[in-house]
Order: structure tokens, then C-alpha cells, then sequence
């Protein structure tokens, strides 16, 4: 067994090199968007590419995001696969009805003839003090629209991963990239062989006996925060990092729910309508006579997100995790 | 050199020193639309390009009529007619080389067909089977786009695509003056413009976007105007003489091709039919109107160069409907017979591979489809 | 009691007299859309207010949707209160960004300052033969979108209560308008003073005790006539037709279900990321001790809306209902 | 006669009769940028507007230091500095009416405070207390806007209401050269002039979009001559010439009160700050081109004028600046206090009634920070 050098690395860095990388293995892949080229992107994340492989292989755009996905549409039918970055989640908005009605159904209104590979990645969330329009979480858009993928990751080696793989798939991704993990770090060696992690599995961040928390991207974190504090209270929490929203791996999370009998789904997304909906239903669904108590939900409120000195007041936390824990019914057990 | 380098840079000077990057006079369409036939330039056009712009145009025409036909028979869902648009329909497609792609909206049945695509397959969006019948890499035809003023920026992109590659490619792109109002519209051109990709944008300029005229969608002097404020140039022509719009595209393509990026291009035309044969035109025009485009109908201008030119005979007419009768019936003969439909179809392609969900569905759905099988099978068997 | 002649009417002309009768009642109410002026909209919905109010009031605007929106904005800000027509469905993309950046956020913005009262009027949903983009179920967009109402009408009666409703809302409010329904009929007398109905409320369309469908919009038909063949199987089922998806009537829903003890939610929209999520989630969450099963869902699958030959293989109809139905659980009855 | 009416209609006619609705000539913008500071014409200047410009240029610049300094304070989240841009800013608020509306960016605090703002509130979005500070309709300043050119139509919609309603009430927006790429850019504009709205669009072309050049966001001769395509006039100004700006707002507004329409007004400028304080524009520009803009200066342009005609003096020009100085000081101050939060104000303006599912939410945060609260209580009482 050799020892090998890890160092820490930011998940921005790993999405650099997972850009890179995949720039230099397959000469369609064209990095595009606004600021994305000189500047780097204003988080830094394509850094380098435009000096590396050229303007025409990293482009700064004009400022318009249905043009950037409207012409990355048409870029990708002649053959070349698009990662295409929206600025900040909001800003993705205007490119919606390209993202709906283009990019989700090309290859279906073709029979599979016209095949999209396009990746759009989108920084997403909150809890880095934005202003306005600069924390949505609008996954649950991107959930319900079908023919899109959408992926989203919580570890730096899952940056890299993840985003190797959307890239190389041969279906249109959603790639949401938690802003507030941007520099985040981990032990992650970029000089190893980089593993391409295949989207739609999810994975067991933490053990545990008593009850499962299901979440993915920023919050990530938070859970095995609250795992770990649960402790105290003498619960022993499984977290379960979906990883990819679309598809969804009920295979993970059933078997986890099966285990453990009561389930919390935690998302910074508002609740109503949210994603946790949709996940609660299904794993509801599967493990019913499983279940010690219904599948609860902590997610953001349903309001638009709040300006930087009221969010910490709206982002689920450890204290509302745990709340959620204990209104688990555990009376039953007893 | 790359491609985006090629543009050059320009820096914002202060005012004392400012310039502006281009002039903007060439860039400017001509006060009229340009116009070949009934004038003499068209003395010095090609015979056997004006009896191929004809006997497509009368074929066009055919095709129109028995489209709307079918819907009257059950067999299309909806057909948006381009007649009295043909001359902008087959030109655009007999201006194209075959290398070059086309990107149609949901008007453009004709110049897909005319650009190759098999006739019924070319109606498979409106028969209702599936959403697109034929393989756009066949004919390089993009899907019949619906939603207004979206496929722009698709043929802005495959433009730059192709010339990224180094590819001879050029792009037509067709849409109509109400889908101009759209903001996709202003951002395709504009891109195009920054990239200096070749694409033509074609507007088929019929006057109306179903019921709403032309100056309650644009207070411009022309559609063509539009082009000055992306830098690209503006021109104007009669899209009902197909040998004007022949030979605006073929201009304007020929620049892309070249390198001297994308043209807009306005036909003036006008849209005999309703909408569509769901539409009551008499609602929001009148038949006088109608009736002044009628005499100057696309068809008679070409006729009557040739016949002018001692070029079409009584013979050759008919010949030229006969062909265009035997593409009727055999369209309607094939139109007449159901489509093969496959249920599981909606499965199939939503991802390269179902996702386990998908997956789950169709299993559901097939199971459905046993179950209704055995029902018809035991009512038949009783 | 006086006898009062009901004669059958159409949603279509419900919604145009709702419209009528509010800008009558309103000079503050403007129409304005695609072809809503001379031609009376594509549905016709907006028949004789041109005429009838001038072109002022109900105007035929440019095609930009996105443009309508908000310019419908600006109004609004003036005082004015825009109902706005999306021609179809998927023709409302383009003004996603005006929906979710501003019209869902401005009161909140601006503390209340500013609130927008607009009724974005949307056709939605299938069944009408209509070729790809115009037969989307898009509510799961607007559900997840705080700041908005969304409210749809299952009768004729509804269809007047409900939009005069929404438009003397001072929030916005997607007023969704099931297609396939225009043409429904019902006895329903429009020379009577007209009921405005509250928005938020749901109505037990049918009462029973077997289990609750629950369900809006153009599926309200569906399941009542799914309870009628339940019958034969003897199921006595309870229809819930919620008319508002937000806000959201838990109160009705819950005390159906727990009545019941069984549910199934149905709707044309996509299952996955659906409104059914959400749904059944709330539900279990309120009633997990009286559920005898776990919440079903009947969905439209998630794909792509089909081309119209094969619409009826992905819409719920009555068989994909009982089948739902059937699989609640039953033989724990026994 | 309706409003609408009064636009009149124009039918399509044929190509041979055919006519262009609008000479197109008298929209096109001058060659260069209008000047007046420097020039001959800055002799008839009011005095008393010069003076008022350029204590409010000072005032404006002075506003730009502190807040970019609060930043680093850590008072603000997030400032983007206007200076070098004071300008437009100053003359566009000077331009108005006060029953006018202004539609400013998220750049336009500058405009939003000469315009009547308080300081503070017009800070609010950017120190993250709430969304927007100000009551719109006090001063009829709409929110700073933050996604891009989505205030335009905004701004259209609300003109035309005024018009409908028969007020005098002109809108004016601004947006910046990157702004004008959106397709909301283009869709207000072309509603602007169908409807002949009273508004007027200015565009601050500062030459960068964050990083994005000019070069890289159009190909257009100028920004102005995309009037053209819509059929308004378009007018360039020098941007750093406060008196010149304020002139043509002054012209393009009087022609929209007295029915004329919109019109598109491009000021020449440039962005001397990086994009925001956490941008850094080493990364994208040469200091020699921000040093040719500094050497144009807008407060050095209307300075020199005044100091040319013997208008300020020492005293005057000391007076001018403590003006600042005290504005700068009492902004400092008033920013150093923590703003007044509740955290439940998130719930209470989302809709006009609380849904049954916020209320729920509320009283869960309510309890939260009731138990926050006597957990801390416990602590100090400990
Ligand atoms: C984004 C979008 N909005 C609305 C529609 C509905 N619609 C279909 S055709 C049409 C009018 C189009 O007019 P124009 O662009 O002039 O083309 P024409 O029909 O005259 O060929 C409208 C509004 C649509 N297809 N797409
Ligand atoms: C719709 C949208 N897309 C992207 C952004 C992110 N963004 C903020 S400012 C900016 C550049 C704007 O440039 P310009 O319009 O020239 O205005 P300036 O910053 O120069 O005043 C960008 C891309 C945004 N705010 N809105
Ligand atoms: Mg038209
Ligand atoms: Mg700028």
C-alpha cells in the first residue's frame, strides 16, 4: 500500500478540475456563460479554462440566459456537449422556457435521434448573505420538469464526480452546485485517478439505528451536524445523501427507511411544493407498515428568501432538525 | 487565431475620442422591398431555377390544400397553411446547399418538405403520432418548432458550432413577424451578431400573428430595421417573388459562408388562409384586403415571367399539376392509413436509459395494456 | 320560493361573464393578452370585451409574454389590475422570471408597499387533441413559487366564483383553466347575482366512506365518475375537489381522510415533483394514525406530455383510479 | 378615442404599393456622443443647474466612498459603486418631474437618493436588513432591481397606466450596457413604442458587464441605434457630462409628456470602481484605460465650467464639500446603528392574509424564539 499526498481541497476546486479534466478528455465540451471566460466565473470555478483552452472553448457570453441555453441547444445538435453556467439561481430563470421546452424534450420529440447532451450548472441556495434573487433554491422546478436530470453535490470529491459525470451523460443535467459549500474542504487528492461517480445513486453518509435523515446538497452538513448533537438525546441518526434528485434512488432510501422506521427529509427549499413532498410520498409510499410515525419534513418556509440578516431564521438548522427528530412518536417505543 | 478572437476587441473610449464601431448605413435595408419578377432584372434569371421555383411553388400549393383537407377528415389534428407564403417557403429551401441546415417554425411544413423530408413524415406534429416524424440529421431539418422565436437561438448555436469545427455550415432560420416580439428573437440576433455566425434569419412578414396586425406588434419602419441595432444587415424584399427572395438569401447566405456573419432578412407576404383551419379569419380582417394579395399571388408572378419568357406552355403547366395532383393523392392515400402507434413509445426516449421511476411506469402501463388486451380478447372470445 | 329559469352554460361563458361583470364593477380591471381584443381569444374566452369596454380595457398586446407579464406589473404598480391571458400552458414559460422575480415577491419586497394585483389567467392541462407544448399541467411551477395564489376551477359555477374572486384578490393569483372543461356544461343561471367564492377552500364534491380521491381541475369529472363505477366493486368513495392549491385547505382534506382512512390524490400532472407529493405528504402527516394505507397517487406519468394519439394511455381515467383504489389496503377490512 | 386608437392602423398592403410606416432617419442617433460641457453651448447654461449638478455630483461621489467603505466594515453585504458614473445618475433624478416615476437598477442608489430616497433606506437591499427600504410610491422610485432589464417593462406598464388613466406622468428606466442583451430589453422597448407610452429608457453604457466588455455584448454601431428597430428615436449623450445628460433626459421626456412616445437614450461612461467591492477588476481591465476615463471626468467637467464663468470659488467649492461631508458623516453614523429586526416580518408581507400554512410556520418560528429567548434568559439568570 503507498501512501498518497492528500491535500485539502475547496469544492470550487474540485469543480474547477472536474471542468478541466473534462476539457482536455473530449474537445466538444465547451464551457460558456457570463463572466465565465476572463474573470473566471464570479466564483472562480472555470478559473483558468479560458487561458488553457482558448475563447472559443471557454466563452464569455452576452448577458442573456435564454441565449446562452437557447444557443447551447443548437451547439449540442451539431455535436458538442455545453456546460453552460447560470451566474446565480434566479438568474436561471429567464432561461426556463428553453430549459422546459427544449432542453428536457429534444431527444423525446426526436425519438432519440436529437439527443442533448447539455450540463447547466447552476449555484444554488442560501446562507452566504446574498441579497435578493441570489439564494433560491429551485430544484423543485427543475424535479417536475421530466427529461432532465438533476444532480446535486455535498462533498468535494462528489463535486468532481458528479460533475465528470453529468458532463459526460448523454442526457441534459441540471448540476446544483450548493453555493454556501463552494469552499468548503476535504481531503481530496486532484492528482489521483478522479472517479466518475454515477448520478442516480445515493449514499449513506452516516450509520445509524434509530431514525434516517434524507437530504442532499448544502444541508448535507447540517444533518450529520444534528446527528451528531442527537447523540446527547440518545438518538442515533442515519443521513442519507441523495446526491441526485433525478433519478431518484428508492433503492438507498427504502432500504434505510425499512431499517430504521421514521424518517426526516431536510432541504433548504421551501416546504410546500418542495422537493420533500415528493420524497416523503414515495418513501411513505414504499415503507408504510415500516413506518413508527409519519415521514416529517424540515425545509425552508414557504416565503420568498429573506434578505442576509433574517436567513439564519428561515435555513433549517440543527435546533429544528432535532425538533423534527423528537416529534417522531418515540412514545411508541416505550 | 480563434474564432472569438477574430472579432477583435473594442474598448470604450471617452467621448472626446469616441467611435463608432461600424457605420450604420450599409447596415440599413432599402426603403422597398426588393423585387425581381414584373421588373427587368428578371430578364437575366436562370430558366431551369424559375421552372424549379414554379413547379415547387404549385406543389406547395397542392400540399396546403390537401393538408387542410385532411383536418376537415379527421386526419390531422390542426394544419397552419402557408398559402400565398409559398414563394418564402420554397426559396428558402431551394437557396440552402445540402451541407447547410434549416430551422422551420410551425408554419414551415413546405420548405422542410421541399427541402427533402418525405411529405407525411413532415406531418407527423400535426397528425398527432409523435411530435417530430422525420430525422433532422436526414435532411438537416430541425424539429417544426412551436413555441415562438425559441428555434433562433438553436440555429445561432449550430452555426457556431459548425464554424467552430471549421465546417462549411450555414444556418436559415424562418419566423414569423409576431414571434419577432419575442425575446428570444432579440437575443438570437444578438448573439449571432457578437459571434458573427453564420445564420440568416428569414421573417416571413405575413402581416399577422393569428388575429393581431402588424401595428399593434411593431411601431418599426420595417421588420428589417431591426438589424442596425444588432450590427448586422437589414433587407427588405417581396416574399411573394420567389426569385426575389431566391436571390436575397442567396446573398445573404453566401455572406455567411464567407465568413461576413448573419443577414435579417424580411419578406413582405401576406397569409391567404386563416391561421389555422381551427381559425375564423373573418373575425379580425376583411375580404378586400385579402383579395389585393390574391392578385399579387406568388404562383401567377413566376407563371407569368415564364410564360412571358416563352418558357411554360400549356403543356408544361399541366404537366407541372399533374405532378403536384400524383403528390396529393399519394399524400392522402398514406395520411388515410392509421399511424402505427406503440404506447410504450412514451417511455422510450425521455433519457437515454428509463430512470428507475420510468422504469417502474412502464412496466405499469404495459401491464395496463395486457389486462385491456385480455379484456377485448375474452368480449371476442364470448 | 320562486322558480328561476337555469339554463346550461358553458365554463367558457362563465369566464366570460366573471370577466364581464368585473370590469364592469371595476374600472381598475384591464384584459390584456395575445389575440384577446378583435379575435375574443383563441378560446374565446375574452368574447365581446373589447367591444364592449373598448381596447383600453381589454387590449391585444404584442407576443412576448415574458413583455405582458410584466408590463402587467407596471400597471399594477399604477394601480391598475391586470388579468393577464397565457394563450396556453407552455406559452407561460417565457414570463417565469416576471412571475417568480416579481409578481410573487413584490409585496413582499416592499413590506406590503406594494402589492400586485394580477390574475394570470392560464388553459392548462390535456385532453383536447392539442399537438406538443399545449397541453401541460404546469401547477407544480406555481405551488412551489411563495407569494402566489393558485387556484383552479372543476365546474361552471366555480369557474365564475373563483375568477371574480381572483381578480378582487390584492395578490396574484395563476388562475388555471382546465381545457378540456370549456366546453362542460352546467344548469347554471347567470341572470342571478353571482356567488364569489372564497379562494382557499375545497369542496366535498361527493360524499362516501370508503376512501377520499382527492383531486382539482380537470380530474374532478374523472374521479366523480370513478366513484360512480366504485359502486360495482363496493366502494362508496368521497370526492375532495380542492380548488385551491394554495393556499391549501388542509381542514376539508383532513377531515375526509380521517373519516376514511384511506386517500388517493389524483391529477394530469407528472407524479414525480407533482402537487400529489405534497398532497399526500400533508396529508400523512396529519392524519398518519388514521390511515389504513398509505396515501396513492394518480398521476400523469412523468414524461413528456404525449403527442394527441397517445394522450389517453398517460391522462387518469377511471381504470387507473379503481386500480389505485384497490390497492389501499383492503384486506385488512376483512 | 381610445388610447390605443389613437396609434391608428396600418394594413399590409401588396409590395408594389408598399410603404415603410416611419422615415427612419429622424431616429437615428448622431454620429457622436451630444456634448455640451466644453462646448460653445454650455454658455447658455442656468447657472443655478449647473450649481445644483455639481453639488449634487460631489454629494454623489461622496455617497459612492462611504458606502463602498461600509462594506469593509462589514455594514453593508455588497455595494456596487456608480462613481465615475455620478453623471447620469444625478441627472437623470434632476431630470424628472416629482410626480414622475423612476425605475433604477441595482447600481442607481445614486439616482434613487438625489431623487429624495433617505440615504439609509435606499442601503437597505444592500446591507441586507430587507429588500427594499423605501415606500415606492413616497418618492415614486420603484425597488432597486436586481435581475437584470426585468424593470423595463415594469416602467412601460406603469407609463402606459398613467396615459390610460390621463395623467402627466412620465416613467424613466435605466439599465446597463449588459441589460440591453436581455430579452426583457427588447420586450419593453417594443411595447414602449406600440403603445406609445410616456417613457424613457437610459441606457448607462459604462463598458462592462462585470467583466464582459462591449465588444463581447454587441456588434450594434451604438446601443442607441437599436431604437431604430422599434421605431423610437434613439439619442447618444455623453455620459460624463452632466449638463449634456440632463439636456437630452430633459428633451426625451418632454417629448414623451407631450404624447411623442419613448425614446432609447445611451450615455457614453464608464464604471471607475470594480463591478462591486467584491469584484476585482485587475482581472479584466488595464489601469491606462481607467486613467483616459479619469481624465474625463463628470464633477472635473462641470467644475471647470463653473470655475470658466466665475460661478465657484474657493468658499463655494469648501461649501459644496462639507455639504458632502456632513451627508457622508450622518450616513456613517446612522449605518453604524444596527437596523431593528423581527425576524417574523417573514411571514407578514408575503400575501395580504397569512395562508393557513405561514400562519402555522409562524407560530413555529414564534415558539422557536421563545425558547431561544428563555434559554438565554436561563443562561444570564445562571
Ligand atoms: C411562445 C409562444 N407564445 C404563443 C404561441 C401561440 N401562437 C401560435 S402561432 C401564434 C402567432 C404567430 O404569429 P407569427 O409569428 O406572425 O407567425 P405566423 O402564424 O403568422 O406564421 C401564436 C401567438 C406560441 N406558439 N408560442
Ligand atoms: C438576469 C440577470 N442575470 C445575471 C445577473 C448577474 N449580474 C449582476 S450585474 C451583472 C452585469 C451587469 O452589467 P450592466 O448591465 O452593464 O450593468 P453595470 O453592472 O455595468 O451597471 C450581472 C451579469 C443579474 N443580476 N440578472
Ligand atoms: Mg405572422
Ligand atoms: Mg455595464
Amino acid at each position: 500500500m503507498t501512501t498518497v499526498a492528500v491535500k485539502p481541497a475547496t469544492m470550487a476546486q474540485a469543480l474547477t478540475r472536474a471542468l478541466r479534466d473534462a476539457m482536455a478528455a473530449d474537445p466538444a465540451v465547451h464551457v460558456m456563460g457570463e463572466d465565465v471566460g476572463t474573470l473566471g466565473g464570479v466564483f472562480r470555478v472555470t478559473d483558468g479554462l479560458a487561458k488553457e483552452f482558448g475563447e472559443d472553448r471557454c466563452t464569455d457570453t452576452p448577458l442573456a440566459e435564454a441565449g446562452i441555453l437557447g444557443t447551447a441547444v443548437g451547439m449540442a445538435m451539431y455535436g458538442l456537449r455545453p456546460v453552460v453556467e447560470m451566474q446565480f439561481d434566479a438568474f436561471a430563470y429567464p432561461a426556463f422556457e428553453q430549459l422546459v421546452s427544449h432542453v428536457a424534450r429534444m431527444r423525446n420529440r426526436t425519438r432519440g435521434a436529437m439527443p442533448l447532451p447539455i450540463t447547466v450548472r447552476v449555484p444554488y441556495g442560501g446562507g452566504i448573505g446574498g441579497v435578493e434573487h441570489h439564494s433560491d433554491s429551485s430544484e423543485a422546478y427543475y424535479m417536475a420538469t421530466p427529461g432532465l436530470h438533476v444532480v446535486t453535490p455535498a462533498t468535494v470529491a462528489d463535486a468532481y464526480g458528479l460533475l465528470r459525470a453529468a458532463i459526460a451523460s448523454d442526457d441534459p443535467v441540471v448540476f446544483l452546485e450548493p453555493k454556501r459549500l463552494y469552499w468548503s474542504k476535504d481531503a481530496w487528492n486532484p492528482e489521483e485517478p478522479q472517479t466518475v461517480e454515477p448520478i442516480g445513486r445515493a449514499v449513506v453518509r452516516r450509520r445509524g439505528r434509530s431514525a434516517t435523515l434524507i437530504t442532499y446538497g448544502p444541508s448535507v452538513p447540517v444533518c450529520l451536524e444534528a446527528a451528531e448533537a442527537a447523540r446527547a438525546e440518545g438518538w442515533d441518526l442515519e443521513v442519507v445523501d441523495l446526491r441526485s434528485l433525478v433519478p431518484f434512488d428508492d433503492e438507498t432510501v427504502t432500504a434505510s427507511v425499512r431499517r430504521t422506521g421514521r424518517a426526516v427529509v431536510v432541504h433548504e427549499a421551501g416546504g410546500f411544493g418542495g422537493p420533500g413532498g415528493e420524497i416523503a410520498a414515495r418513501v411513505t409510499e414504499r415503507c408504510f407498515h415500516h413506518l413508527e410515525a409519519p415521514v416529517l419534513r424540515v425545509a425552508g418556509f414557504d416565503v420568498p428568501y429573506p434578505p442576509p440578516m433574517l436567513e439564519r431564521h428561515h435555513l433549517p438548522g440543527v435546533d429544528r432538525i432535532l425538533d423534527a427528530v423528537g416529534r417522531l412518536q418515540w412514545e411508541a417505543e416505550s | 487565431m480563434t474564432v472569438m478572437e477574430q472579432r477583435g476587441a473594442y474598448r470604450p473610449t471617452p467621448p472626446p475620442a469616441w467611435q463608432p464601431r461600424t457605420d450604420p448605413a450599409p447596415l440599413l435595408p432599402d426603403a422597398r422591398p426588393h423585387r425581381v419578377l414584373g421588373t427587368e432584372a428578371a430578364a437575366g434569371a436562370d430558366p431551369a431555377l424559375l421552372r424549379r421555383l414554379y413547379a415547387e411553388l404549385v406543389r406547395g400549393r397542392r400540399y396546403n390544400a390537401q393538408a387542410t383537407a385532411l383536418t376537415r377528415q379527421g386526419r390531422l389534428a390542426v394544419y397552419p397553411s402557408s398559402t400565398g407564403q409559398e414563394a418564402c417557403e420554397i426559396a428558402a429551401a431551394l437557396a440552402l446547399q445540402e451541407r447547410d441546415w434549416l430551422f422551420p417554425s410551425y408554419r414551415d411544413t413546405l420548405a422542410a418538405v421541399a427541402r427533402g423530408v418525405d411529405p407525411v413524415e413532415a406531418l407527423t406534429l400535426l397528425r398527432g403520432d409523435w411530435h417530430t416524424g422525420y430525422d433532422p440529421y436526414e435532411h438537416r431539418v430541425a424539429p417544426l418548432c412551436t413555441p415562438l422565436a425559441t428555434q433562433l437561438p438553436h440555429a445561432v448555436g449550430l452555426a457556431h458550432a459548425a464554424r467552430l469545427k471549421g465546417d462549411d455550415v450555414v444556418a436559415l432560420a424562418l419566423v414569423g413577424d409576431g414571434g419577432t416580439s419575442e425575446g428570444d428573437f432579440h437575443e438570437a440576433l444578438n448573439f449571432a451578431a457578437v459571434w458573427q455566425a453564420p445564420v440568416v434569419f428569414l421573417v416571413q412578414n405575413n402581416g399577422f400573428a393569428i388575429s393581431v396586425p402588424l401595428d399593434r406588434q411593431t411601431a418599426a419602419p420595417s421588420l428589417a430595421h431591426k438589424a442596425v441595432g444588432y450590427g448586422m444587415p437589414g433587407r427588405l424584399v417581396d416574399g411573394n417573388d420567389a426569385l426575389a427572395v431566391h436571390e436575397v438569401l442567396g446573398e445573404a447566405l453566401a455572406h455567411a459562408r464567407a465568413g461576413g456573419g448573419p443577414t435579417l432578412v424580411e419578406a413582405v407576404t401576406y397569409r391567404i388562409d386563416a391561421h389555422t383551419n381551427a381559425d375564423d379569419a373573418t373575425r379580425y380582417r376583411d375580404d378586400d384586403e385579402v383579395e389585393a394579395w390574391r392578385a399579387h399571388d406568388p404562383i401567377a408572378l413566376v407563371e407569368r415571367e415564364l410564360t412571358a419568357r416563352g418558357l411554360l406552355d400549356e403543356d408544361a403547366i399541366r404537366a407541372v399539376r399533374e405532378d403536384a395532383e400524383a403528390m396529393a393523392a399519394d399524400l392522402r392515400e398514406r395520411m388515410n392509413q392509421d399511424p402505427a402507434l406503440d404506447p410504450m413509445d412514451l417511455f422510450t426516449h425521455v433519457y437515454a436509459e428509463p430512470t428507475p421511476q420510468l422504469a417502474e411506469q412502464c412496466d405499469q402501463l404495459r401491464a395496463e395494456l395486457d389486462a385491456e388486451a385480455e379484456a377485448e380478447a375474452e368480449g371476442a372470445g364470448r
